[in-house]
């Protein structure tokens, strides 16, 4: 049990333990809760960092512990659990910032900062989680952690959102919960380094339950990779603050069903496996669906954030297709894809909401000439729809790139023009807001910044961070530390040299 | 193997008697009760650490009581089984008596509210010797050796509950203890023939040799089918659950808790043992096919009524009916698959629901006097002035959900990896699918938690330490989920 | 007619009586009584039984009748006590109770 | 000076490659020189008002994306420069934001994302990792090639893709439109060239390329002389100077070995077209002014005409030297020689319409400010036209053979024919000449049709709360059900709490359990 084989879990705890304390702060003890909230971002990114030289320089740190008989928590760091764990680490400290400026002043914000450090926890433990079970564990608090924070307004309208989010993602933690335990009954501990070993023994005898198994397990992960036909809860989730929309509907959760599956289908089962059942096609098929469904919902939505929703719904397909597509080249772009469309959703989601703070405006038609008015902020929000559509040389091209170069690799040419097709769709729904808050003169007097900038600069710093990132990270993707590099190296270590 | 720090398990029975007798004849004297009361805490305390340090050590025993021989002595058996009960009783017990103390002794409630009234409630003379009296007759459940012994016990822990429903005063309660008690003795009245039915046919009514004498003919079926039918008509399984719900809504706060976690608890602990255990031989799959059947539609049923009555404590008493169902759909995954992981998975669903229902209860007490009511439709908002309670209610729910983390988890956990063994699907999916059943009454509460609203005018400050000790019990449902592991890990 | 069958039949008879009453009756005093029939319909079963036709009959049942006595007893005063607080507050609940 | 030089940018997307060969060389100076002109003929007409560091933002951005493809030295960059070019014209075309001009914006927006889709879909489909990949691709299936010919052909101006052309041209600011009109434009063909699309593995005929250009050229021609505004006349001169290039790759190309003197010919032809389209902007730029009405008018004449003549390849002007070199590089191939006439002399026609519209009196656009500082960036064009193709060293052979006397002469058959025509052809034909002056069938469409989608959407949203009520009111009987099975249940559970029932119901279990036993 050397030192690095405690990494993970102090990982976890340093978000964990924090988010506890603070949820018993008394509301007036602001500075300490700000001073907590940021030392314990700013100690996970480090830790990160650790744990991220610890691997680079081969080791496998891994860590159990035994909750009761047959049944223990294991967390290790393989290459794609660093990569959603710096992620989700980077992202968290960004998003801290925002919250702490957007809830200036609203009530109960111990109890919404709790609830955002426990989130930020599980969605580390999905992450650094070594076996299905583990993973099952997390994601389910996963679930129960994010209700509070979807309703933390209080409203009747929130509460009603709540709940529909709430019907959804539980019976998919249900259908997760049968296809685990059925698993785990048929080949025991189903541990994610084996690469699909455990289901290699099975193939043979129970060719039927293993695809009754994938089929429970991704219809679980599906809810909250938002696949349609249970994506629902997404666009109605999106009355929850921005920081929540922000950091849990565009990185945490639904990235947690993309990983999840990700780890199903390279992990568990492994690709020969999954082709093998003839698995792959029927995910490919939903996730092309989505795609198109995501976009074409996404034009008629007049609210901004309902139809940032549904891009995120067409766009995180992108991942669930590379996934399907059972490729080095697509593997590679649809893990790059999980690192980009998180930074450039979570960027257009701060501009929304920083649109719905300062101005309140929420519908895309009250958004004539707010170009002139926040300037930063839509320039923001332009480079992050611009790199959703897939200009180079922002991050959504490189992803793209590959996604569509992996189709052809197998043989999948209709993938590609699957993919251009959803670029054209991303333009129709994201250039009219552009050419709306740009080049329309402004139909109403906005109110006046009172400072020197357009909003706070704790509102306006995390999407001019974030946007500056998906163009770096577009921009130098081949550099041998962008998530491109990264992506690739995880998949010759799936796919071999 | 005795520690300095254990006692004897006898204690777990003589102290709370001796003290249910001393504060009787203190009449509830402030200072005198209260002291009786630490010292049966005390005892209880080093009796459990006594009896959880032996069964690691050296496995079952038992222990005669005055050394006099079976037939006509006293055995109290300790095995895995009823250590796991004891222990998790140990600090519910301790919890619920904080908390009756808090009410007992906080300031009335000013407002004339008709099921809450507190003027006829339960005054400390009368309220403690039947409290400290229901603790026995609840340890002696868990400890009997024999059938009559048990048959004791359960008339015991009966009547002091029934005595402690009527302590609340007002009418309602004393129809519903009335009620309470008549389903009780009908219960006890069938139990006991089935005990003179075992007898004569094996002319003896210790557990241990009947285990081994046991086989299947007629007579025993009839003893089985008595025994069998007392007890869940004790258990509150569908469809004999109607006394139930009246009685631990109109109980107070702390009564229904040790009512609903440990008190219906017992009787489904018995049919464990009864059919699963000591008759395993004389018993078909069917009937538990049936009683599974019956617990599935008493979810269905628990679930239903939960969702629409307006007073928070019929809600949560509809949720036990709710969970004895879920015990019961268990029950045949236990018998087929007949593995320790799928005991030990029902174990902690029964304890997970012990522990999780108590600190439900306690909080819903504390809301309750906190409002002066608890009609849920004008308590809206409570999440903001009584955060303890609601956060010890929600993490209560999360565990009677099965939510990771907690021991509800682990139990739905193991029952389903050892139910999908053996191929027991509709069992496992009754288990699996009740979590959705239970998310929704759970959630109807915590959305009127959570709602931001104008607070209702009498509402006063809650004693810290009821807040506090709902809460206590609520995190033990998390640290027993975390932390259970090294203790089962010896146990057969 | 062997003793040996009379006693526990009449036991059983009782029983059922008891049981029967307790349910139908609506009022909480013949409850009361019921339930105290089927307490002594049960005692009288488990003697029966316990009579093997030889002289020295079993001791056992008759010591578990003696605690089966206590415990009625006991139940019934819970009960009468009960019944008379409830009639305080509710004189004519005391008849018809569902 | 024909030596080639790479540079490597491994961190540039996936591993970047700038080449600067004889070609790439040539047109990043001519760009630079193009742009530097139409910026500081900007700076000196824009108005100083808040939109004034959009526009010189996005001027920039599009000069940058522009001289990314022109030295782009792999598939990836080119494609990263064409884009960035491609989507950062929108704003310099938005710049009046009226009506018409965002129409004519989100025409050419829709075009270009269109193009830019295929060229995209053309590139995965010809790329293999890893690295950025090499020039040229291996287009090796004919569809392939029209992908890239769609992607490209938005820009260059392909019949067909050029619709967006005139209303552009039109709509932007004229600094601006001359830096499109002359830079970008040649950017597209430069892909061509790039991307091997006229490489015989396509499989596509060299006769298909061939009749594609000279289509182009004709059509050009054509249609210029019907239009009256001169930005469209030049824009329909753009049209048709792009099939000249188009014809002549075509028809050399195919002929196995990618013919290094064709591509300087056409590298000179297009430094050529830029330099003399972006001065004739420039020019039309100050006639909308109305400061050229000022000046006299020998100065109008002469400083629009020499562009212009050039365009049409009269002798001593560098469209002759791009021309022989061209017809010196395609000497092999007989049918080129009469097309290269035949097409100087219609450029000739199109050019003095040009001019017969630019001279007559043409309503003067809002822009007035500054008016005489702008003259000085369209002298500086005329004389780049003059002197810049002779100069440029990479050049001097095709400048030496123009000069000689024979060629010289024999560059004029071509500008007199076409002039004696004209003349012939405006003087029988003096009334009809004014041709219809408004947007073209596709732009009218393209408005009807965004203006039914608009029309579609603001209905679709008014009706969508009563269609959001479908899953509601499917949501609330969902709900009654829900609530009608709790309140059955409600009932029955009263019911099933009386004695006479419970009762009942223990016997039957008693009998259940007792048979079952």
């Amino acid at each position: 049990m050397s030192w690095a084989d405690l990494l993970p879990p102090f990982i976890l705890g340093s978000s964990l333990l924090p988010g506890l304390v603070i949820f018993f702060l008394p509301e007036s003890r602001r500075t300490l809760r700000t001073a907590l909230n940021l030392a314990s971002a700013c100690l996970k990114l480090v830790a990160v960092a650790v744990l991220m030289a610890v691997v680079a320089t081969g080791g496998q740190p891994r860590w159990e512990w035994s909750l009761a008989p047959g049944f223990d928590l294991a967390l290790q760091a393989d290459a794609l659990s660093l990569l959603f764990v710096t992620l989700s680490a980077g992202l968290w400290l960004v998003t801290t910032v925002y919250a702490i400026a957007y809830l200036e002043g609203a009530p109960q914000r111990s109890r919404f900062f709790g609830f955002f450090s426990l989130c930020v926890s599980a969605t580390v433990g999905i992450a650094l989680s070594a076996d299905l079970l583990t993973f099952l564990v997390f994601y389910e608090i996963l679930t129960i952690t994010t209700y509070p924070l979807v309703v933390h307004r209080g409203t009747r309208r929130s509460l009603a959102a709540g709940g529909t989010y709430l019907v959804y993602t539980l019976s998919g933690g249900v259908l997760l919960f049968v296809g685990t335990a059925w698993l785990t009954a048929l080949a025991g501990p189903v541990d994610f380094a084996s690469g699909g070993a455990t289901v290699d023994t099975l193939i043979h005898e129970h060719p039927g339950a293993l695809r009754a198994i994938f089929a429970l397990l991704v219809a679980g992960l599906a809810v909250k990779a938002a696949i349609v036909p249970v994506h629902g809860w997404l666009p109605v989730a999106m009355i929850a603050p921005a920081p929540v929309s922000a950091l849990l509907h565009a990185v945490a959760v639904v990235k947690a069903g993309a990983f999840g599956i990700l780890r199903v289908v390279y992990d568990v089962y492994g690709v020969q496996a999954a082709t093998d059942l003839g698995v792959l096609t029927w995910l490919a098929g939903f996730a092309t669906i989505t795609i198109l469904f995501g976009s074409l919902r996404a034009l008629v939505q007049d609210d901004l954030k309902r139809r940032l929703a549904y891009s995120t719904v067409s766009q995180l397909s992108y991942i669930t297709l590379g996934a399907a597509l059972a490729t080095p080249l697509a593997l590679t772009g649809a893990v790059v894809h999980l690192v980009h469309q998180g930074l450039m959703k979570i960027t257009l989601f701060f501009c929304a909401g920083n649109l719905s703070e300062t101005l309140g405006v929420r519908r895309v038609s009250e958004m004539a000439g707010v170009g002139r008015r926040m300037p930063w902020t839509m320039r923001a929000f332009a480079v992050a729809a611009l790199g959703m559509i897939g200009t180079p040389p922002i991050a959504g091209f490189v992803s793209k790139w590959y996604l569509g170069a992996g189709a052809l690799s197998s043989g999948d040419g209709w993938a590609l023009a699957v993919l251009v097709a959803s670029g054209l769709l991303n333009a129709a729904y994201f250039l009219p807001i552009l050419k709306t808050a740009w080049f329309e003169p402004a139909r109403k007097a906005w109110p006046v910044s009172s400072g020197r900038l357009e909003t706070s600069w704790m509102l306006l710093l995390p999407p001019l961070v974030t946007a500056a990132l998906s163009l770096l990270v577009g921009v130098c993707a081949g550099v041998d530390a962008s998530p491109l590099a990264w992506a690739g190296r995880i998949a010759r270590e799936v796919f071999g040299p | 193997m005795d520690g300095p720090v254990t006692a004897s398990v006898g204690w777990l029975v003589a102290a709370p008697l001796a003290g249910s007798v001393a504060t009787f004849l203190l009449r509830g004297r402030r200072g005198a009760s209260e002291a009786v009361l630490l010292l049966t805490a005390l005892a209880a305390a080093l009796a459990t650490n006594g009896l959880v340090a032996r069964i690691m050590g050296s496995g079952p025993y038992t222990v005669e009581i005055g050394s006099w021989g079976a037939p006509a002595g006293i055995e109290w058996a300790v095995d895995d089984l009823s250590a796991a009960f004891l222990a998790v009783a140990l600090p519910v017990w301790i919890a619920a008596t904080i908390v009756a103390h808090g009410l007992l002794h906080s300031p009335r409630s000013p407002r004339d509210a008709r099921v809450f009234r507190k003027e006829p409630g339960p005054t400390a003379r009368t309220f403690w010797p039947l409290w400290l009296l229901l603790w026995g007759g609840v340890n002696a459940l868990f400890l009997s050796a024999d059938l009559f012994n048990l048959y004791v016990a359960l008339e015991l822990a009966g009547l002091a509950g029934v005595a402690l429903v009527a302590t609340a005063g007002v009418l309602p309660a004393l129809q519903a203890a009335l009620r309470y008690f008549f389903a009780n003795v009908a219960g006890s009245i069938s139990f006991l023939t089935g005990v003179a039915l075992v007898y004569h046919r094996y002319q003896t009514l210790d557990l241990q040799l009947l285990r081994s004498a046991a086989e299947s003919d007629a007579s025993t079926t009839v003893a089985l089918a008595l025994l069998g039918a007392g007890l869940l008509l004790k258990a509150a399984l569908f469809p004999m659950h109607a006394w139930l719900p009246r009685a631990h809504a109109a109980a107070p706060a702390p009564v229904s808790a040790i009512l609903s976690a440990l008190v219906v608890k017992a009787p489904v602990y018995l049919v464990l043992r009864l059919w699963l255990d000591v008759f395993h031989v004389a018993l078909p799959p069917s009937v538990l096919t049936f009683v599974g059947a019956l617990g599935a539609i008493g979810i269905v049923w628990g679930s239903a009524r939960a969702l629409r009555v307006e007073r928070l404590k019929s809600l949560i008493a509809y949720s036990t009916v709710a969970q004895v169902g879920l015990l019961f759909t268990a029950f045949p995954i236990v018998h087929a698959a007949g593995s320790r992981d799928a005991r030990w998975g029902l174990v902690f669903l029964a304890v997970g629901h012990a522990v999780a229902k108590a600190s439900m209860f306690l909080a819903a007490g504390g809301l309750a006097r906190a409002h002066g009511h608890d009609r849920l439709d004008q308590m809206t908002g409570f999440g903001a002035r009584e955060p303890l309670c609601t956060y010890a209610f929600g993490l209560g729910g999360m565990s009677l959900l099965g939510v990771p983390g907690t021991i509800g988890f682990s139990g739905k956990w193991l029952l389903a990896t050892s139910g999908l063994e053996v191929w027991a699907v509709p069992w496992v999916v009754a288990v699996s699918a009740s979590a959705l059943l239970t998310a929704a009454y759970v959630w109807r509460v915590l959305a009127i938690a959570i709602r931001s609203a104008p607070e209702p005018a009498g509402t006063r400050p809650l004693a810290r330490r009821i807040a506090w000790s709902a809460f206590a019990l609520a995190v033990l449902t998390v640290a027993l989920g975390l932390g259970s592991g090294p203790f089962v890990e010896p146990l057969p | 007619m062997t003793s040996l069958v009379l006693y526990p039949l009449a036991g059983v008879v009782a029983l059922a009586l008891g049981l029967a009453g307790l349910v139908t009756r609506p009022h909480l005093l013949t409850k009361v009584l019921a339930f105290n029939l089927m307490a002594t319909g049960a005692s009288l079963l488990l003697v029966g039984l316990g009579h093997d036709g030889t002289a020295s009959s079993d001791p056992v049942p008759q010591a578990m009748v003696l605690t089966g006595i206590v415990v009625s007893v006991s139940a019934t005063a819970v009960a009468l006590a009960i019944i008379a607080r409830l009639s305080r507050l509710d004189p004519d609940g005391v008849e018809r109770s569902d | 000076m024909t030596a080639t030089m790479t540079v490597e940018a491994p961190w540039l997307l996936f591993g970047g490659k700038l080449l600067f060969d004889p070609v790439s060389r040539a047109l990043l100076a001519s760009t630079l020189v193009i742009w530097g002109l139409a910026a500081w003929s900007a700076a000196r007409t824009l108005p100083a008002d808040e939109r004034r560091p959009g526009h010189f933002g996005f001027f920039g951005l599009v000069m940058g994306g522009n001289l990314i493809a022109t030295v782009a030295g792999d598939p990836v960059t080119f494609f990263l420069g064409y884009a960035l070019l491609g989507l950062c014209t929108y704003p310099l075309i938005a710049y009046d934001r009226t009506a018409s001009t965002l129409d004519s914006a989100r025409l050419y927006l829709v075009y270009m994302l269109i193009g830019e889709g295929l060229l995209l879909a053309a590139l995965v489909l010809s790329w293999s990792p890893p690295g950025g990949g090499t020039f040229p691709l291996h287009l090796d299936a004919r569809w392939l090639a029209l992908l890239v010919l769609g992607g490209l052909g938005v820009k260059a101006g392909i019949p067909g893709l050029h619709s967006w052309m005139p209303a552009a041209y039109r709509a932007t600011p004229s600094a601006a439109a001359s830096a499109l009109a002359g830079a970008t434009i040649s950017v597209a063909i430069l892909g061509t060239m790039r991307l091997g699309l006229f490489l015989p593995d396509t499989g596509v005929p060299s006769a298909a390329w061939v009749l594609l250009g000279t289509a182009g050229t004709l059509f050009g021609v054509v249609r210029g002389l019907t239009r009256s505004e001169p930005e469209h006349v030049l824009a329909y001169s753009s049209v048709s100077q792009m099939g000249i290039a188009i014809t002549v790759l075509g028809a050399r190309l195919t002929g196995g070995t990618s013919d290094a003197a064709v591509l300087l010919a056409v590298t000179a032809f297009l430094v050529h077209h830029g330099l003399a389209k972006g001065s004739l902007f420039l020019g039309v730029g100050l006639v909308r002014d109305g400061t050229l009405a000022r000046l006299p008018r020998a100065v109008v004449l002469g400083g629009l005409g020499i562009p212009a003549l050039a365009l049409a390849g009269l002798p001593l002007s560098s469209g002759s030297l791009a021309k022989t070199g061209l017809a010196e590089a395609t000497h092999l191939v007989d049918y080129l020689e009469p097309f290269l006439v035949v097409s100087s002399a219609a450029t000739m026609m199109l050019m003095l319409h040009f001019l017969e519209t630019v001279v007559a009196p043409t309503e003067p656009s809002p822009r007035r400010a500054h008016v005489s500082a702008a003259v000085g960036p369209w002298a500086a064009s005329v004389v780049s036209v003059l002197l810049a193709v002779w100069l440029w060293p990479d050049f001097r052979p095709m400048a030496r053979t123009a000069l000689r006397p024979e060629n010289m002469v024999h560059a004029l058959w071509g500008p007199s024919i076409g002039a004696l025509i004209w003349l012939a052809v405006t003087r029988t034909l003096r009334r009809g000449r004014r041709g219809p002056a408004g947007p073209s069938w596709v732009e009218r469409g393209a408005r009807v049709l965004t203006a039914r989608w608009e029309g579609w959407l603001g209905r679709y949203r008014e009706t969508r709360p009563a269609l959001r009520q479908l899953p509601t009111s499917a949501r609330r009987s969902l709900r009654h059900a829900a609530v009608d099975f709790e309140g059955a249940v409600g009932s029955l559970d009263r019911y099933v709490g009386t004695w006479t029932l419970t009762g009942t119901l223990f016997l039957i279990l008693l009998l259940a359990l007792s048979r079952l036993l």
